[in-house]
C-alpha cells in the first residue's frame, strides 16, 4: 500500500518539478480555490445553503460581529458595544468610513434595513431564530444602533456574527443573490454559473487587506476529479476536501499540504425517538452499545474526525466528555433488547443523505448494528427528500446527519424535531441556557443537559465532522478550522 | 433460437469466445446469489485494501470486504439489472412491433410515432425523472434502461415481422381462418425469435454499460448493493493510491461487454443476413 | 478469328467446384446463348468473361480475349446488363449521371450529356428519362437505361446475364427485340444469358446448354432445337412448347362465385394536408365462375390480377361490389369472410419456398386449415390430410420433415394438398407453376387437371403465360389497369383477340 | 423535399408538446420541497409558506402548466427557483457548453469513425480490418467515464497538456474554452467513434455486395472507384440512422462526462436543479434536452431525405 504511494507520489514530482513554472510563480496574487458544492445564489440572508457562507461570508460580507477561527466573537462592523445590565439592549458603534462596493455608504440605517428585513413576516431567512428576541432595533445615531431583546440571551453576539446576518444594503439587497454587495475586503466579480465564482480584492477596505489581489472560487463536486485538479495545479486548494481516502496521497506529497481541523459538525446517528421500538431507551441504549465510532472513523472518513460521546463539539471549553458511556459490548446490547422485548432484534429503515459520512458510514453501521440483530433496510436519499421524510413527514427509523450548527444543543428541546425527543427536564434546562449570559452558569448547564441526552441515548453519538483542507505547499494564513459556515480568504498567502 | 442456427455459430471462432466468455460471467452470476467466498455484508475496516492473497483472491475493498465476492455479486447485478431491462423492452417492444406490423394502418403509425417519442428520451433522462420521482436504485435503472429498449425491440420486431407479413405461408395461415394474433404468435415470432435474440444479447450490453453509466452518476445500484458500476464509481477515488480497486471491476465491465457482443455478432453472422437487415438491427448499437 | 475464346473453364469456390470444363468462343457479331436452370453456372462463366469474378471465387482454364490491349476492358471492350432491374442501379443517382459516369471514363473528349441523349434515344427512352432517380422508372425501363450504361463505352461484346426474367411478358419481348435490334446496328457479338430457351432462341445464333455446371450440348440454335442429342436438352424444349390440353369430361354446373362491381383503390403516400392520391387497382370487376370450371385471370403486370385473385380468396377487402360464393353472400364491406365460405375456397401460392413456415413440419401446415372445421375429431383429420396426401401423390410418412427437405416441385405438391385438405369448391391458383423450372411445371399442371376431372374443382388460374392459361382453363379473362377488357372461351379469345392488350400479349410469347 | 419536411415539422411539434406535459406532470409529483430545502433543517413552518407563496408554488398544478407552457412559446421559461434567475438565461449558459461538447464529439466521431470503417470494409478480412474491429470492439466497451478518467490521468495529471476540468466561458476566452472542451469531447467521442466503424463497415461491406457495384464495375470503375463513388454514398443512409440516435447517446456522455470534467453543462445543472428541487428548472432543462435529440432526429430524416430521392418523394420512410 504505501509502496504504491511512494511510486505515484515520484512521478508526480518529476512532472512538477519540469512543470511548475506554469503551475505558480507567475499570477502569485492570484488563487484558485475548489469547492464541492456550487450555492443556489449568493445572498446569504436568503437561504441555508453552506455554500453560499463558504464564498461570502468574511469576504464579500460583514456583520456587526464576527466570529474568529476560534470561534470567538471579535469586532467587526461594529467596532465595541455595550450591553444594559439587563441584558436586553446592545448598543453597537459602527465602524465610520465604511463603503458598499457599489460606492454608497454604510451607516446605522443600512442595519436597521438589514435587521428588519430578516425579522419581517414575509423574510425568507432561513434562520428566523436568529432574529426571533429581537423587539426594537433603533438607531441611536448615523452610527450607533440600539438592539433590543425580550430576554437575555448567551449567544446573542455570537449569531448575529453568522452568515446570516450580515449587513446588507437597501440599494442592493434584492440584487445580493446575483451580484453581492456588500463591505468585505473581497468585491464580487463575476460568476460563470455552473463552474465558478470570482471576487477581487477591495481596494477601499478599510480594515486589514486580503493579501491576494483576485481569488477564483471553482465548483468541483466529484471526489475523484477534486484529486484530478489539485494534482493538475488546477486549482489552489480545498478548504474542504472531499475525498478523505486522499489525503493520506497529499501528506505524502511535499507540494501540498493537508490542514486537519474540526468543524462544528456534531456527526449522529440520529434516532426516531418517538417511534417504536425506539420510543425505549433499552432499545436506543443497546443501539449506542453495539457502534464501534472507530470502525465507523477509519472506514467512512478514513481516521478524520474526533469521537464524540454526545451531542456536543469536542474543541468547545463546555464538552464533556462521555464517549465512555456506552463502551462496545455485543452481550449488553443484547441483553438490552431483550430486555426491551426484543430478543431476536428487528429490522427498521435507514435513511441516508448524500455525503460521504452517511453513505459510507451507514454501511459500516448496518453491518455494526447487525450483530445485534437489527437488520437495516439502507435507504439512499437526497437533501430535499430528506427534509421532506425526516423533518416533515418524520417517516424514517435511523438517519445519519451531521449537525453543522454551532452550539445546537438546543434543537433537543424541541419536541418537533425530527428525532422527537420529548424530555421537559432538558426542556427546562436549554430554556434557562438560553437566558442566562453567565459563562459559569452556562457551562454548568449546557454540561447537564449534554449528560441528559447521552445517558438517554436519543442519539447514536459518533464523531465531530473533520475540516480536511488541502493546500498548495507555498500557500499561508487558511483557517483550519470551521467554527461557523465560511471560508475567510483575507489572510491567506503565497509564501 | 434452432439448434441449426446454434450449430452454425458454433462454427464461428468470435461466437464461441464470447459463448465461453458470456458463460463464465453467467456462472460467476449464478453461483454468486448461492455462494461467495466470503460474506459480502461484512465490514472489516483494519483489513481494508488487502493486497492478493490465499484468502482474498483479489483483495479487499475499502471496506475490507472480498472484492472477489463483490466482483461476483456486482457481476449478478449488472446482469440482472440489464437481462430485466432487456425482458421489460422486449416483452413490451415485441408485442408493439408484432402489433403494428400484423395491423397496419392508423394503430402502426400511432406506435411508430410512440417510438420515435420514446427514442428522444434516452436512458439517463429517464433514469433521472424516474429517480426523482421514486429515488435511486438499480430497480428503477432497469426500469429507465428498459424503457429505452421497448422501442428498439419494436423497431426489429416490426421490421422483421413485416417482410414475414409478405410471405405465402402467412396467407395460408389467414386461409386457414387464424387471427391476426395467433398468425403473430405462432407463425411470425418464432421466425423473428433468432433475430430477437441477437438484439437481446446487443442490447444486454449495453444495459451493462448503461448500468455502470447511471451508477456513475449516482442514478443507478446503490449501496450496500453492488454493481460493477458501483463498483467502478467507488474505486475512482481511490485510484492513486490502489488502482487495482477500479482496474479490476473496469476490465470485468470492458470484458463482460465484449463477451456478449462477440455472442451477439457470431449469431447475427450466422443468421440470414437479408432477415438482419429487414430487421435494422444495428439501430440500437 | 473469335472475339472471345474460352478453353476448358473450371471454377470453383474452395473445394466444390460449380463450373466444370466449359468451352465457348463468341465471334465478331456473333450472338451466342448459353441456357440452363438456376446453379448450372451459366452466370459465373459470363462473370469470368467480363473478369468480374468474386474474389472467393477459383478459375481455371484459358479466356482468349481478341481485343486491344491496355485499355479497359470492362465498359470499354464488353459491356454487361444485369438481371434484377430494381437493384442494378444506385438508388441515390439520376440514371443520366450514371450512363455519363460511364462516358466519362471511356469516352472523355465528347460532349457528355448529347451522348447521354443519344443513348437515351438509343434505347426508346423520351429524353427526360436521364433527369430522374431508378425508383421512379419501372422495371423495363430500368433494364433500358442498364442497357444504355453497357452500351456507353462502344464495346464489341455485349453480356447480358437473364436481362428479361424478372420482367412481364411485353416488356420483355420489347428488351429482346430492343437488344437484337441494338447489337445489328452496332455489328456488336451478344452473349446472352437465360433459363428461358424461348428468350434466347429468339434472339442467338448459337447456344450452350448448361446442366449443374457442365456443358450439356450446344450448336447452332436452329439444329439444338429441331434434334437435340441430350435426353435434358430434350425435356427443356419439351417444357419450352405449349403443354398440349387436356381433354375434360366433367360437365360445367351452375355459377359458384359471382363478382359484381368490384372496386378497389390503394391511397398513394403523400404529405398528410395534400390531396389525396390513389392507385385504383381494380375499376368495376363483374366476373362469374361456374362449379368444375377453370378459368384463366391472364393480363400484364400491374393490371390488378393478384389483386382480384386475393379478393375473392379472402385475403383483401374490395371497397364497392358484391361477392356471392355459392349462393351465399360474402361481401367483407364488414368482417371477415363467414367460416363456412372459407372452407370451400382455398388458394395455391406461386412461391413453393415461401409457402411453407420454415420452422413447423409439413404436419403442422396440412393440419393448419381444419382449424376451421373444429367439429372433426382426431382421425378424421387424419384421415382428411392423408387423402389430400395421397390425391398429389405424396406419402404421408413425409408429414414429419420440415419445408427444407423437399424439393420445388414436391412443395407445390404439398401446396396443393394443404388446398385439399378442406374439400373446396373453389381454388384459386396464384401463378401455380411459375416458379417452378420449366421441367417440371407439365406434372403440377397435369395432377390439377386431374384433381378437378375426378372432384369436380373449379379453378381461377391466375397466370402471365398465356401458353399454360390456355392448356388448362376453359375461359379466360384479360385484364388490363384493373377492368376486365376481355373475356371469353380460351380458344375463341386468344385465336380472335379483340382487345389490344390481348393482342400484345399474345405476340409477345416467345416460344420455340 | 418542403412537403416532407413540413410533415415532419408538424410532428416534432406534436412530439414536443406531448413531451413537455408528460414532463411536467410527472415532475410535479416528484417529493420534496424546494422551498424547505432552500431554508434547510432549521427553517420555521411559515418561513416555508412564505418562501412557497413567493414562488407561485401554492397555484393549482393545471395553472403552473399553463404558465409554463406559455411561457414556452414566448421563450419565457420562468424563475429558477433557488437561483433566483431566469431560466431561459440559465441553459443558455449551459448550453454553452453542452451544445458544442455533443456537436464536437459528434463530428470527432464521424471524422475518426467513419474513414475506419470504410478502410476496414476495403481491407476486409486482413490485417488492417481485424486490428481496427477489435480495437473497436475494445472500445464499445469501454465505459466512457471510465475512458474519460484514464484521458484526465495522462493528459491533464502526468502530462500536464490539457486541464483536468473546469471551463472558462467562451467571450472571455475563446482559446482556453475550446481547450476545456479538448478531453471531454475525445471522451465522448471514441466509444461513439468505435461503433461507427463498426457500424460503417458491416454497411459497406453488405453494399459491396449490392448488385449496382456489379454494374458499376462491369462500366469499368476499379473496385476502389466503384466503392468510393457508389458503395460509401449508399452505406451512409444506415449509418446515419445510427447517428442521429447517437445523438441521444452522445446528450447522455455528456451529462456524465460533465461530471468527470466539472463543466457547466444542462447536466449538472439538472443534477443540482433536482437536489434543489428546482423543478422549473429541471422541466426545462429536460425538454431541452429532449428537444435537442428530437431535433437531431428531425435533421437526420431531412438529410436522409436530400441524400435518398426515394424517400424525399415518396415522403415515408419504412423502418
Amino acid at each position: 500500500m504505501s509502496q504504491i504511494i511512494e511510486k505515484t507520489v515520484k512521478k508526480s514530482l518529476a512532472t512538477a518539478a519540469i512543470l511548475s513554472f506554469t503551475a505558480f510563480g507567475a499570477l502569485a496574487s492570484e488563487l484558485t480555490v475548489g469547492q464541492v458544492l456550487e450555492p443556489p445564489h449568493l445572498d446569504p440572508t436568503a437561504g441555508a445553503a453552506a455554500a453560499i457562507d463558504e464564498i461570502v461570508y468574511a469576504n464579500i460580507f460583514e456583520g456587526l460581529t464576527r466570529i474568529d477561527q476560534n470561534g470567538a466573537v471579535q469586532p467587526s462592523l461594529a467596532t465595541s458595544w455595550t450591553i444594559s445590565d439587563d441584558g436586553l439592549t446592545y448598543t453597537f458603534n459602527l465602524k465610520k468610513d465604511v463603503i458598499f462596493h457599489d460606492g454608497t455608504t454604510f451607516d446605522a440605517d443600512d442595519v436597521l434595513f438589514t435587521f428588519e428585513r430578516a425579522r419581517a413576516e414575509d423574510s425568507t431567512n432561513a434562520q428566523k431564530g436568529i432574529f426571533a428576541p429581537i423587539t426594537a432595533v433603533e438607531a441611536v445615531d448615523t452610527h450607533t444602533v440600539n438592539i433590543t431583546i425580550a430576554q437575555p440571551q448567551g449567544d446573542f453576539l455570537f449569531n448575529i456574527g453568522r452568515g446570516d446576518a450580515v449587513v446588507v444594503a437597501p440599494e442592493s439587497a434584492e440584487t445580493n443573490v446575483s451580484t453581492p454587495v456588500g463591505t468585505g475586503p473581497f468585491k464580487f466579480v463575476k460568476w460563470d454559473k455552473g463552474s465558478r465564482v470570482v471576487i477581487e480584492k477591495n481596494a477601499a477596505y478599510t480594515g486589514e487587506a486580503a493579501s491576494i489581489d483576485k481569488a477564483t472560487i471553482v465548483f468541483i463536486s466529484d471526489p475523484n476529479a477534486a484529486q484530478n485538479a489539485l494534482l493538475a495545479g488546477e486549482v489552489d486548494g480545498f478548504a474542504n476536501f472531499p475525498a478523505p481516502e486522499s489525503l493520506s496521497i497529499f501528506e505524502a506529497d511535499p507540494r501540498f499540504n493537508v490542514l486537519r481541523g474540526s468543524t462544528e459538525g456534531e456527526t449522529i446517528l440520529s434516532i426516531n425517538n418517538a417511534k417504536a421500538p425506539f420510543n425505549d431507551v433499552r432499545v436506543r441504549q443497546a443501539v449506542a452499545h453495539a457502534l464501534h465510532r472507530q470502525a465507523i472513523i477509519d472506514g467512512a472518513m478514513f481516521g478524520n474526525g474526533t469521537p464524540i460521546g454526545t451531542h456536543f463539539a469536542p474543541h468547545h471549553p463546555f464538552y464533556e466528555d462521555l464517549i465512555g458511556t456506552y463502551p462496545r459490548d455485543i452481550e449488553k446490547a443484547k441483553a438490552l433488547l431483550a430486555d426491551a422485548g426484543y430478543p431476536e432484534g428487528f429490522k427498521a429503515t435507514f435513511k441516508l443523505p448524500p455525503p460521504t459520512y452517511s453513505r459510507r458510514g451507514g454501511q459500516i453501521i448496518a453491518a455494526q448494528l447487525r450483530e445485534i440483530g437489527i437488520e437495516l433496510e439502507l435507504i439512499n436519499v437526497d437533501w430535499p427528500q430528506w427534509l421532506a421524510d425526516g423533518v416533515k413527514a418524520k417517516d424514517y427509523d435511523f438517519s445519519i446527519v451531521s449537525h453543522v450548527e454551532p452550539f445546537d444543543i438546543g434543537i433537543y428541546a424541541n419536541p418537533d424535531y425530527y428525532f422527537q425527543y420529548d424530555n421537559v427536564v432538558l426542556q427546562a434546562i436549554i430554556e434557562k441556557l438560553n437566558v442566562t449570559a453567565d459563562e459559569a452558569k452556562r457551562e454548568e448547564l449546557a454540561r447537564a443537559a449534554q449528560k441528559i441526552i447521552t445517558e438517554d441515548a436519543v442519539n447514536g453519538y459518533l464523531f465531530q465532522l473533520a475540516k480536511t483542507g488541502v493546500w498548495k505547499a507555498e500557500l499561508e494564513g487558511m483557517w483550519p478550522n470551521s467554527p461557523v459556515e465560511g471560508n475567510d480568504l483575507t489572510a491567506v498567502r503565497w509564501k | 433460437m434452432d439448434s441449426g442456427l446454434f450449430a452454425r455459430a458454433l462454427k464461428h471462432p468470435s461466437f464461441r469466445l464470447g459463448l465461453f466468455g458470456s458463460a463464465g460471467f453467467l456462472l460467476l452470476a449464478i453461483v454468486s446469489v448461492f455462494w461467495t467466498p466470503h460474506p459480502t455484508d461484512i465490514v472489516d475496516v483494519p483489513n481494508r485494501f488487502g493486497e492478493f492473497s490465499s484468502v482474498n483472491w483479489l483483495g479487499t475493498d475499502y471496506l475490507g470486504r472480498d472484492q472477489l465476492s463483490l466482483l461476483m455479486v456486482g457481476i449478478a447485478t449488472s446482469l440482472k439489472v440489464a437481462a430485466l431491462a432487456v425482458a421489460i423492452g422486449a416483452l413490451i417492444g415485441v408485442p408493439l412491433g408484432l402489433i403494428a406490423a400484423a395491423q397496419r394502418g392508423w394503430l402502426e403509425a400511432f406506435i411508430l410515432r410512440g417510438n420515435d417519442f420514446i427514442f428522444a428520451f434516452p436512458a439517463i433522462i429517464s433514469a433521472i425523472i424516474i429517480t426523482t420521482l421514486f429515488g435511486p436504485s438499480a430497480i428503477n435503472a432497469m426500469v429507465a434502461i428498459g424503457i429505452f429498449n421497448i422501442p428498439v425491440f419494436a423497431r426489429v420486431a416490426r421490421g422483421a415481422a413485416l417482410s414475414l407479413w409478405t410471405l405465402e405461408y402467412v396467407d395460408a395461415a389467414k386461409l386457414s381462418g387464424l387471427s391476426n394474433g395467433q398468425i403473430s404468435f405462432r407463425h411470425i415470432l418464432p421466425n423473428i425469435a433468432s433475430l430477437l435474440i441477437v438484439q437481446a444479447t446487443i442490447q444486454l450490453s449495453l444495459g451493462v454499460l448503461a448500468e455502470a453509466g447511471l451508477s456513475y452518476i449516482g442514478l443507478g445500484t446503490q449501496p450496500p448493493e453492488t454493481s460493477l458500476g458501483l463498483m467502478l464509481k467507488e474505486a475512482q477515488s481511490f485510484f492513486f493510491g490502489f488502482p487495482m480497486q477500479a482496474i479490476i471491476p473496469g476490465i470485468a465491465i470492458v470484458l463482460f461487454v465484449i463477451s456478449f457482443n462477440l455472442l451477439g455478432d457470431g449469431l447475427r453472422d450466422t443468421l440470414d443476413p437479408k432477415l438482419t437487415k429487414a430487421g435494422g438491427i444495428d439501430v440500437a448499437s | 478469328m473469335s472475339l472471345v475464346e474460352v478453353k476448358a473453364l473450371h471454377i470453383s469456390f474452395g473445394e466444390r467446384e460449380v463450373v466444370s470444363d466449359i468451352n465457348l468462343s463468341i465471334a465478331q457479331g456473333q450472338r451466342v446463348g448459353v441456357v440452363g436452370e438456376s446453379g448450372s453456372g451459366k452466370s459465373l462463366t459470363a462473370l469470368s468473361i467480363i473478369d468480374l469474378l468474386p474474389e472467393a471465387a477459383i478459375q481455371h482454364g484459358e479466356i482468349t480475349r481478341n481485343l486491344p490491349k491496355g485499355d479497359k476492358l470492362r465498359g470499354k471492350h464488353i459491356g454487361m446488363v444485369f438481371q434484377e432491374p430494381m437493384t442494378t442501379l444506385n438508388p441515390l443517382m439520376r440514371v443520366g449521371d450514371q450512363i455519363k459516369e460511364a462516358l466519362e471514363l471511356h469516352l472523355p473528349d465528347i460532349d457528355f450529356d448529347s451522348r447521354v441523349a443519344e443513348l437515351v434515344a438509343e434505347v426508346d427512352l423520351p429524353p427526360t428519362t436521364a433527369l430522374r432517380y431508378p425508383h421512379e422508372l419501372s422495371g423495363g425501363q430500368r433494364q433500358r437505361i442498364g442497357l444504355a450504361i453497357a452500351l456507353a463505352g462502344e464495346p464489341e461484346l455485349l453480356i447480358a446475364d437473364e436481362p428479361t426474367s424478372a420482367l412481364d411478358m411485353i416488356t420483355q419481348a420489347q428488351i429482346i427485340s430492343l437488344i437484337r435490334r441494338i447489337c445489328d446496328q452496332r455489328k456488336m457479338a451478344l452473349l446472352f444469358i437465360s433459363h428461358d430457351l424461348g428468350a434466347v432462341s429468339a434472339l442467338c445464333d448459337h447456344i450452350h446448354v448448361l446442366e449443374k455446371g457442365r456443358q450439356v450440348e450446344h450448336g447452332e440454335t436452329t439444329a439444338v432445337l429441331k434434334s437435340p442429342r441430350e435426353d435434358y436438352t430434350k425435356r427443356l424444349i419439351a417444357a419450352a412448347k405449349p403443354t398440349r390440353r387436356r381433354l375434360t369430361t366433367r360437365k360445367i354446373g351452375t355459377p359458384l362465385l359471382e363478382l359484381t362491381g368490384i372496386s378497389k383503390r390503394f391511397k398513394l403516400p403523400g404529405p398528410f394536408w395534400a390531396k389525396k392520391q390513389y392507385l385504383q387497382a381494380l375499376d368495376d370487376i363483374s366476373l362469374t365462375i361456374n362449379e368444375a370450371e377453370c378459368v384463366g385471370l391472364v393480363g400484364p403486370s400491374g393490371c390488378g390480377k393478384t389483386t382480384l385473385s386475393r379478393i375473392i380468396a379472402g385475403l383483401n377487402k374490395a371497397q364497392h361490389g358484391a361477392i356471392r360464393f355459392d349462393g351465399q353472400d360474402i361481401s367483407q364491406q364488414r368482417g371477415q369472410m363467414p367460416k363456412a365460405a372459407r372452407r370451400e375456397l382455398s388458394m395455391v401460392f406461386q412461391d413453393p419456398f415461401g409457402s411453407f413456415d420454415p420452422r413447423l413440419t409439413m404436419a403442422h401446415s396440412l393440419y393448419e386449415p381444419l382449424n376451421l372445421m373444429p367439429e372433426l375429431g382426431q382421425t378424421e383429420r387424419r384421415e382428411r390430410v392423408e387423402m389430400a396426401l395421397e390425391r398429389v401423390g405424396l406419402s404421408p410418412d413425409m408429414l414429419n420433415r420440415h419445408p427444407h427437405a423437399f424439393s420445388g416441385g414436391q412443395r407445390q405438391r404439398f401446396a396443393i394438398a394443404r388446398s385439399l385438405v378442406l374439400r373446396p369448391k373453389l381454388v384459386v391458383l396464384d401463378e401455380p407453376v411459375s416458379a417452378l423450372d420449366v421441367s417440371i411445371r407439365g406434372d403440377v399442371l397435369e395432377l390439377l387437371a386431374e384433381l378437378r376431372e375426378k372432384f369436380g374443382i373449379a379453378y381461377l388460374f391466375v397466370s402471365h403465360d398465356l401458353d399454360v392459361v390456355r392448356a388448362v382453363a376453359d375461359r379466360v379473362l384479360v385484364m388490363e389497369r384493373g377492368r376486365i377488357v376481355e373475356q371469353g372461351d380460351v380458344d375463341a379469345v386468344f385465336d380472335a383477340p379483340q382487345a389490344d392488350i390481348t393482342k400484345r400479349l399474345l405476340n409477345a410469347r416467345l416460344s420455340i | 423535399m418542403i412537403g416532407f419536411a413540413v410533415t415532419r415539422i408538424f410532428g416534432v411539434a406534436v412530439t414536443l408538446l406531448v413531451a413537455a406535459a408528460i414532463i411536467f406532470l410527472l415532475l410535479d409529483i416528484m417529493p420534496g420541497d424546494p422551498a424547505r430545502f432552500m431554508l434547510g433543517i432549521n427553517a420555521t413552518e411559515d418561513a416555508v409558506a412564505a418562501l412557497r407563496t413567493d414562488l407561485g408554488l401554492d397555484k393549482p398544478t393545471l395553472e403552473r402548466f399553463f404558465i409554463w407552457l406559455f411561457g414556452l412559446f414566448q421563450g419565457d421559461l420562468g424563475i429558477s427557483f433557488s437561483q433566483r434567475e431566469p431560466v431561459t438565461a440559465l441553459m443558455l449558459e449551459r448550453l454553452q457548453v453542452s451544445l458544442p461538447l455533443a456537436l464536437s464529439a459528434l463530428f470527432l466521431s464521424t471524422i475518426i469513425g467513419l474513414p475506419i470503417g470504410i478502410i476496414a470494409a476495403q481491407n476486409r478480412g486482413k490485417f488492417g480490418d481485424t486490428s481496427a474491429m477489435i480495437l473497436a470492439q475494445i472500445g464499445v466497451a469501454i465505459p466512457n467515464f471510465w475512458f474519460a478518467m484514464l484521458l484526465v490521468l495522462l493528459f491533464a495529471v502526468t502530462w500536464r497538456i490539457f486541464p483536468p476540468g473546469g471551463f472558462v466561458p467562451w467571450g472571455e476566452n475563446p482559446a482556453h474554452a475550446a481547450r476545456s472542451l479538448v478531453l471531454p469531447a475525445i471522451a465522448l467521442a471514441l466509444p461513439q467513434a468505435a461503433i461507427l466503424a463498426r457500424i460503417m463497415r458491416t454497411s459497406l461491406v453488405d453494399i459491396m455486395q449490392a448488385d449496382f457495384i456489379r454494374t458499376a464495375r462491369a462500366k469499368g470503375l476499379s473496385l476502389n472507384q466503384a466503392v468510393w463513388r457508389h458503395g460509401v454514398r449508399n452505406a451512409l443512409l444506415p449509418v446515419l440512422t445510427i447517428m442521429g440516435l447517437q445523438f441521444a447517446f452522445l446528450i447522455a456522455g455528456t451529462i456524465i462526462v460533465e461530471n468527470v470534467f466539472y463543466l457547466p453543462g444542462l447536466g449538472r445543472l439538472i443534477f443540482s436543479a433536482i437536489s434543489a428541487r428546482d423543478l422549473i428548472v429541471v422541466r426545462s432543462s429536460i425538454l431541452v434536452l429532449v428537444a435537442l435529440v428530437i431535433l437531431v432526429m428531425f435533421i437526420v430524416d431531412l438529410t436522409y431525405a436530400w441524400v435518398d430521392p426515394r424517400i424525399r418523394q415518396g415522403g415515408q420512410r419504412d423502418g
